[in-house]
């Protein structure tokens, strides 16, 4: 790679060049296809003047067809071998090559290009080249495909977008998803339903208290996994004598674990936080990062206390012996999902009442701008290390869950484990409640579809694919929160800075 | 037996490995002075790197299994280096163009660059493993190892003094490159204030883009010189990406010295701590003396800002 | 705004990747085509995450017994296998253990590999009554858990301790041991199982563990601080070739051993000839890769799987799958998960590994532990441990 | 901090005139405050009194540590020396320097900022429903179940932030994001929201700074209705013609130093204060009048405009 330091970039560089993070590239304006574009205005970094006219045409080409400026075919050779055009071409081919790469053959290291090249000297290769092309051309000739690809989607958005405007709309539009969420694990393998509960409820209730952290207070908390070991070890700890060394001196149902758990998690959400938590963002986030890490090692380490490495093994399922109910849930994970949507929908409710009350305002004022918030006389300190509470007990109380369901050992709460609820989170959008449980369920469910669909050790390539991809077109999250949503609105247009991890950092649209 | 008898060749070891830690969290502290995010896929780019400098150096090697010396040995490791640079670059600026940029481009809010990274690292970690295999890959000795020198009886080995003196030039060259060159002066700019670096003409774009490679030049050479004493694998990346991080919010994150104050002085940490106790717990410890240090300095040792520090 | 299109583009050429891979793999199934009966087999193990190389060794061997059952004209039924993977998580244990339980066909399982997944997935297999047949999980505990379709082909880590120890203590003399384990469970077990018995023969043992990781230097310093006859390593070759290494470096003049979980030819590969040479590896099971009855086997290995060579854990999935065979072939037109669960605990079969007989427990019977040692930068059979320490 | 801290200030500038009220009558006292950057001296033995009810206008060129002083009231910053005391009511002092910026505000010391710091992204009703919201106890457990003692704190915190957007004239933009509002009504959304924390001191910093003539009449007004209400008001601010017409008294400040303290009559005609405005030209240059944005705690962040 081409790294000059004899190039000297910071000179004073010519007006006509891409100017800042966000001034047009090349020599085509960023015209945009449609009227969209008029929404989207050119922006230097740090003018915060009003941006009307800078959304204008430049005069070369455009790219967009209707509405951007002078019409010229897009099957034009000037148009078609534009150096954009071109460009994009180059970049579809060098994606149809990797393409090819990914689902080739597989190499070793004795020789470490011959699988890559197995891959390109192929006939397989024309095919992705083929499609590469064809995709250029269909770009080239339709910028009527964004057109049709949002008719497509209409039919589906609409009612969404309509139910969500109406007033009860949104009590009809949830109405629906329970339903679904009902009906759904009735007609997939019981594979999926141990999927279901162990990957997608599991984590749903995880990300939804991890939620809280991040999405609502605005703190980035990469060791959160630490309080769902806590939970899981305290289930272990007081329901059975056998599943470690260390045990309570009498033995209780795992259900009476739940309020030990969860206030034993938030305890340690204490403990972390109140030191921790006057650390800025990032530094809080390797603090956390160093707990979550400290828990998972010893909880492997302490032999007599946690049984190492072997892990917990005994834990009872949960059972209810109450009021002539009785009731036992084992190993058919049915029971365990009915459960887990009782309380993921539990917690979702109470979460949003938490959200509209003046805690959750609170959260919101130390998000958008908290020495404003602290000068207004929210106790910031305070009000995090509640949030810091709060989630961690949402996640000790998933931990009695995930005890009481199977067996576990400290694999089960690993660093990667902790990044993967905050992909969930941010996949999802965070700060939506709904936006975090759709993301478990989309990321989780694609881990479960892949599993089948590609050889399993190449399931992560793909796996970490979509995430980039969905990162660059939704990078808001799926279901993003209303109020999330507008303070990233307002943080492009140059107002507010949101908080540390709303933000856009550098070089983007301030 | 006791750990003052060990104390010097702790110190030896824990600075060979510290001086590798500092080298990775120079490109954690460079992205994140001019961007303040967290390039959770850097990890990667050391891998990356460190593939390339391993193929490369061992498509040179002779045949026999026999041991080069002098010149050879030297050229070896400078291609090796070389290499290992060159595809940190290229995996940092495809890592910056793909995962990064076009998220740039629609201002995406801060943990959506993380999320990105992760799923760039997770693309790029299964994808060496399919395209290398997922055993550990030796790379055979490049020179004669033993002992050079001692210091207060602590044998100093070839490789631990070559790892040390690359792993410092570099260090001393990406410091000067920070604090005495035009270039340097553009990314601190950045650091700084990256508006106001705009409206004073320095092409923001061009120094982020400049800043991602240098640190993959940067963490590509590191991985070569990890890879010749710890064997290369496609999940290599993740642990010391880790440590790395650590290392340079120990320093402060975000000043180039403090990465390499932070990643020398993780090394130290780890070794000491594995010593004293078991050595399943050196990260506890590490991790410990990270949080007992942002206690005291809630900004790292040497305190943030690329831009004040340099 | 101008981006989107192309980055639309490769949305969708991802997608399509993404649809074609996965067509890809659902074509690739096959048919026997020649009349003969279809048995399907499943394989639960690691296959991604950090561990699927263990994963692969395995599956790899499952495949070769496949290839070869398939390929014997004489053999009244083909054989197929359906792959779940777990990660080697006990997260992901129940949901890839249903996915084969799921499967109606699958009449038996090889797997799970981990003794944490076994632990999670056991549960579920009992509940079927699917005979599942572990080639490596080592945990003593497993058979003592109440799971009834749980057999493994690989003894549990206190008869390698006991052998290991003995090994170590009468025939390389050591009076002073260090003991180190990854802090696996695997590990933590072998580690847990030798020390006692050491201590019982009057050895002084040190213990110390480190989680897997690619830096001993230091580790490196602390051992040969203590100053040990012997290091023994409970844990992976990746792991112990790099630490040879750094103990080599470091001029470390003691005798290095370890446990089954070494014993791959990688290490050697992995540490270089030098690092590795002369170190010790105790194993309760015959090498494929040295015992020149099992040549065959690397042969065939080599042909099915790319020129890949058997690994850890290969000749144990190897001689699993072949039992499971046999036990078909015995059973005819009745294997069905009933008849085979029942009839599995009466196997018995002259493996490479071993002879595959089991315990009423699911414990395989009588194991022998054996010794190799690295020579000339190959592994090489001494003999059984039991032989070793008479003689 | 010791509140009998090194009388380093010289106070030769301090006027004789300053009545030596009986302390029931202050809301505010601040003695001898040092404030120190580095090597720049951002205040230099500040001392201010300001009686219960009064209009305080504190005025000097830029730079001269007007904003610096307010921060030290508030808790942004802490003084290296010199105290604040507070009677939030007649007859209980407590001292400021030392508190977290929110208890201060408890205590009923509210403040603005000068360069606008709403919560962009909530509406203006939001907004002041955050200050309204600060005395309030109710718990986490009791906004989950929505149990009653919560839901009438939260129905009295809305009924009093609607009653203040009405007092500032907001009441039709109630539903509105706070950053969606012209910039004078943004300036009036930030008073409401200090008054709902229900201060007995408030301090507005330069409020009608970027704002129209007519703006600035309206605001002249609703600082002295504020201040008929019994609410203190010490207020920055370049706008002579609006310190004259509302202020009861002007305190004037020069390189981190009081010149002049009086009627705004009387510090008009004050040669000093004429000097300090006019004579010294470089003043801008220095860099102590920044607002707490460019505190430690706010590195890196950008204001909003």
């Amino acid at each position: 790679m081409s790294a000059p330091p004899a190039a000297g970039p910071p000179g004073p560089t010519e007006p006509a060049g891409p100017t800042g993070p966000t001034g047009p590239t090349g020599p085509t304006g960023p015209t945009g296809p449609g009227s969209g574009a008029a929404t989207m205005p050119l922006r230097i970094a740090g003018s915060r003047s009003d941006p009307t006219g800078s959304a204008e045409p430049t005069a070369s080409t455009s790219l967009g067809g209707p509405g951007g400026g002078p019409a010229r075919p897009a099957w034009h050779p000037a148009e078609l071998f534009a150096p954009a055009r071109l460009r994009q071409l180059g970049a579809l081919l060098l994606v149809g090559v990797l393409a090819a790469i990914v689902t080739g053959p597989t190499g070793n290291s004795d020789k470490p290009l011959q699988a890559a090249k197995d891959s390109i000297v192929d006939v397989r290769i024309v095919l992705y080249l083929g499609l590469a092309v064809a995709l250029w051309v269909l770009l080239v000739l339709g910028a009527q495909l964004r057109g049709a690809l949002e008719r497509v989607s209409a039919p589906v958005r609409a009612p969404i977008g309509a139910a969500y405007g109406r007033r009860g709309g949104p009590i009809v539009l949830n109405l629906a998803l329970l339903a679904v969420a009902i009906v759904a694990p009735l007609v997939v393998s019981t594979a999926a339903q141990q999927s279901m509960v162990n990957d997608i409820g599991i984590y749903a209730l995880l990300a939804l208290g991890l939620n809280v952290v991040v999405g609502y207070a605005g703190l980035l908390d990469l060791g959160y996994i630490a309080f769902f070991a806590i939970g899981a070890y305290a289930t272990a700890y007081f329901t059975s004598q056998t599943a470690m060394p260390w045990h309570a001196p009498f033995v209780l149902n795992p259900f009476f674990v739940f309020p030990i758990a969860l206030v034993l998690a938030a305890l340690a959400g204490v403990i972390l936080g109140a030191p921790t938590l006057r650390l800025r963002g990032d530094y809080l986030a390797i603090v956390t990062l160093g707990f979550g890490e400290i828990i998972h090692l010893v909880a492997n380490n302490a032999d007599n206390i946690t049984n190492g490495a072997r892990g917990a093994f005994g834990v009872p399922h949960l059972s209810v012996d109450l009021l002539g109910i009785d009731y036992k849930w084992g190993i058919d994970p049915l029971p365990y999902y009915y459960l887990l949507l009782v309380i993921v929908i539990g917690v979702m409710i109470a979460f949003g009442r938490l959200e509209r009350s003046r805690i959750g305002r609170s959260w919101a004022a130390i998000r958008e701008d908290e020495i404003a918030a602290e000068a207004t006389g929210v106790a910031t300190l305070r009000m995090k290390l509640l949030a810091f509470a709060i989630g961690a007990s949402v996640s000790g109380f998933a931990g009695v869950l995930f005890a009481s369901k199977q067996f576990f050992n400290p694999q089960s709460f690993s660093l990667q484990a902790s990044f993967f609820v905050v992909a969930v989170v941010i996949f999802g959008g965070m700060g939506s409640r709904l936006g975090v449980v759709v993301g478990a369920v989309v990321l989780q469910g694609l881990a479960f579809y892949l599993r089948d669909k590609v050889p399993p050790a190449d399931r992560y390539i793909y796996f970490g694919a979509v995430i980039v991809i969905m990162m660059i077109f939704r990078p808001q999250g799926l279901v993003p929160s209303r109020r999330r949503r507008r303070e990233i609105e307002l943080a492009e247009e140059g107002i507010g800075a949101a908080d540390s991890l709303g933000a856009a950092p550098t070089g983007g649209q301030r | 037996m006791g750990f003052l008898d060990q104390f010097w060749q702790l110190t030896i070891d824990g600075l060979m490995v510290g001086s590798l830690y500092a080298v990775i969290a120079l490109g954690y502290t460079l992205v994140y002075g001019v961007l303040q995010l967290i390039n959770f896929a850097h990890s990667e780019v050391f891998m990356l790197g460190s593939f390339g400098g391993l193929f490369a150096a061992r498509a040179l090697l002779p045949d026999d299994g026999s041991v080069p010396g002098g010149l050879a040995s030297v050229g070896l490791v400078a291609i090796g280096l070389g290499a290992g640079a060159i595809c940190g670059g290229l995996a940092a600026f495809t890592l910056e163009r793909v995962a990064y940029r076009p998220l740039r481009r629609r201002s995406a809010p801060r943990l959506a660059y993380l999320i990105s990274a992760i799923g760039a690292s997770l693309f790029a970690v299964n994808l060496a493993g399919k395209e290398f295999g997922r055993q550990n890959v030796d790379l055979p000795d490049l020179f004669h190892n033993g002992t050079v020198f001692t210091v207060f009886g602590a044998d100093v080995s070839t490789q631990s003094l070559v790892i040390f003196a690359v792993a410092v030039a570099m260090l001393i060259g990406l410091d000067r490159l920070v604090a005495g060159t035009r270039l340097g002066q553009g990314i601190r700019a950045v650091a700084q204030d990256a508006d106001t670096a705009v409206l004073m003409g320095v092409n923001v774009e061009r120094i982020i883009i400049i800043t991602f490679v240098v640190g993959g030049l940067l963490a590509g050479a590191g991985g070569f010189l990890y890879a010749m004493t710890f064997n290369a694998s496609y999940s290599m990346g993740f642990v010391p990406g880790v440590k790395a991080f650590t290392a340079a919010v120990l320093g402060g994150i975000g000043n180039v010295r403090g990465a390499m104050l932070g990643g020398l002085l993780l090394g130290l940490v780890e070794s000491y701590g594995g010593y004293l106790f078991q050595a399943s717990y050196k990260d506890v410890i590490a991790f410990l003396v990270l949080v007992a240090i942002l206690m005291i300095r809630p900004s790292g040792l040497l305190g943030e800002r690329l831009g004040r520090a340099a | 705004m101008r981006r989107r299109p192309l980055l639309g583009a490769i949305a969708l050429a991802a997608a399509v990747t993404l649809t074609a891979a996965a067509c890809g793999s659902d074509s690739g199934g096959g048919s026997s085509g020649d009349g003969k009966k279809t048995i399907t087999i499943g394989f639960q193990g690691v296959l991604s995450g950090d561990n699927q190389q263990l994963g692969l060794n395995a599956l790899y061997g499952v495949r070769t017994a496949i290839a070869e059952v398939n390929a014997d004209t004489s053999s009244p039924f083909q054989l197929k296998l359906v792959e779940s993977d777990d990660g080697g998580s006990p997260d992901q244990g129940p949901t890839a253990a249903q996915k084969l339980i799921d499967d109606s066909k699958v009449v038996a399982v090889v797997g799970p590999m981990f003794s944490g997944a076994t632990k999670a997935s056991e549960p579920a297999y009992t509940q079927a009554g699917l005979l599942s047949v572990s080639p490596s999980a080592t945990n003593p505990a497993l058979t003592t858990l109440g799971f009834k379709t749980f057999y493994r082909v690989i003894a549990p880590d206190t008869v390698q301790g006991k052998a290991a120890a003995d090994y170590v203590a009468s025939v390389l003399q050591a009076k002073k041991v260090y003991s180190l384990d990854d802090k696996s469970e695997y590990g933590t077990g072998l580690s847990g199982a030798l020390e006692p018995e050491l201590k019982a023969k009057g050895v002084a043992v040190t213990h110390d563990g480190i989680n897997p990781t690619k830096d001993y230097t230091s580790e490196a310093t602390k051992i040969i601080a203590a100053a040990p006859d012997v290091l023994y390593y409970s844990g992976y070759y990746a792991e112990l070739a790099l630490l040879s290494k750094a103990l080599k470096d470091k001029g470390f003049t003691g005798k290095i051993a370890s446990g089954d979980g070494s014993l791959d030819p990688q290490y050697v590969a992995q540490a270089g000839a030098a690092a590795a040479e002369g170190t010790y590896l105790t194993c309760p099971c015959g090498d494929a890769n040295t015992d020149p009855k099992a040549a065959a086997f690397v042969a065939s290995f080599k042909k099915v799987n790319k020129g890949a060579k058997p690994g850890t854990y290969s000749g144990e999935a190897y001689d699993a799958t072949l039992a499971l065979a046999d036990v078909f072939k015995k059973l005819g037109k009745d294997a069905s998960r009933e008849s085979v669960a029942s009839a599995f605990g009466s196997v018995n079969f002259q493996g490479i590994t071993k002879t595959v007989a089991f315990e009423s427990t699911g414990e395989v019977k009588g194991s022998n532990v054996f010794v190799y040692q690295v020579k000339n930068g190959a592994i090489t059979v001494l003999g059984n441990t039991a032989d070793l320490i008479k003689s | 901090m010791s509140r009998a801290g090194a009388h380093r200030g010289v106070p030769g500038a301090r006027r004789p005139h300053v009545d030596e009220t009986a302390s029931g009558d202050l809301v505010v006292e601040a003695r001898d405050l040092a404030l120190r950057f580095g090597g720049v001296t951002s205040l230099d033995g500040v001392s201010l009194r300001q009686r219960r009810g009064e209009i305080l206008a504190v005025i000097g060129p830029n730079g001269a540590g007007k904003t610096s002083l307010f921060n030290c009231l508030t808790g942004a910053y802490r003084p290296q020396e010199g105290s604040v005391t507070f009677w939030p009511r007649p007859d209980g002092p407590t001292e400021l320097v030392g508190r977290r910026p929110h208890a201060i505000t408890r205590l009923g010391v509210a403040r603005t900022f000068q360069n606008i710091r709403l919560f962009p992204a909530l509406s203006a009703l939001e907004n002041v429903q955050i200050g309204t919201e600060v005395r309030q106890r109710y718990g986490p457990v009791g906004a989950i179940l929505g149990l009653p003692h919560a839901r009438r704190a939260e129905r009295d915190g809305v009924r009093h932030a609607l009653s203040l957007l009405d007092l500032v004239g907001l009441s039709h933009r109630t539903h509105e994001l706070a950053a969606s509002l012209p910039y004078g009504e943004q300036r009036r959304l930030e008073i409401a929201r200090a008054l709902g924390t229900g201060p007995s001191l408030l301090l507005l910093d330069e409020p009608a700074a970027g704002t129209n003539p007519a703006e600035k009449r309206d605001l002249a007004a609703l600082i002295t209705r504020i201040a008929g209400t019994g609410v203190s008001v010490l207020l920055i601010e370049h706008d002579m013609r609006l310190v004259m017409s509302v202020a009861t008294s002007v305190v004037v400040l020069n390189f981190g130093r009081v010149i002049a303290h009086g009627t705004p009559g009387e510090v008009q005609r004050d040669p000093a204060v004429i000097e300090a405005y006019l004579g010294v030209t470089d003043a801008e240059a220095t860099d102590g009048d920044a607002d707490v944005t460019a505190g430690p705690g706010a590195a890196g962040r950008k204001d909003a405009r």
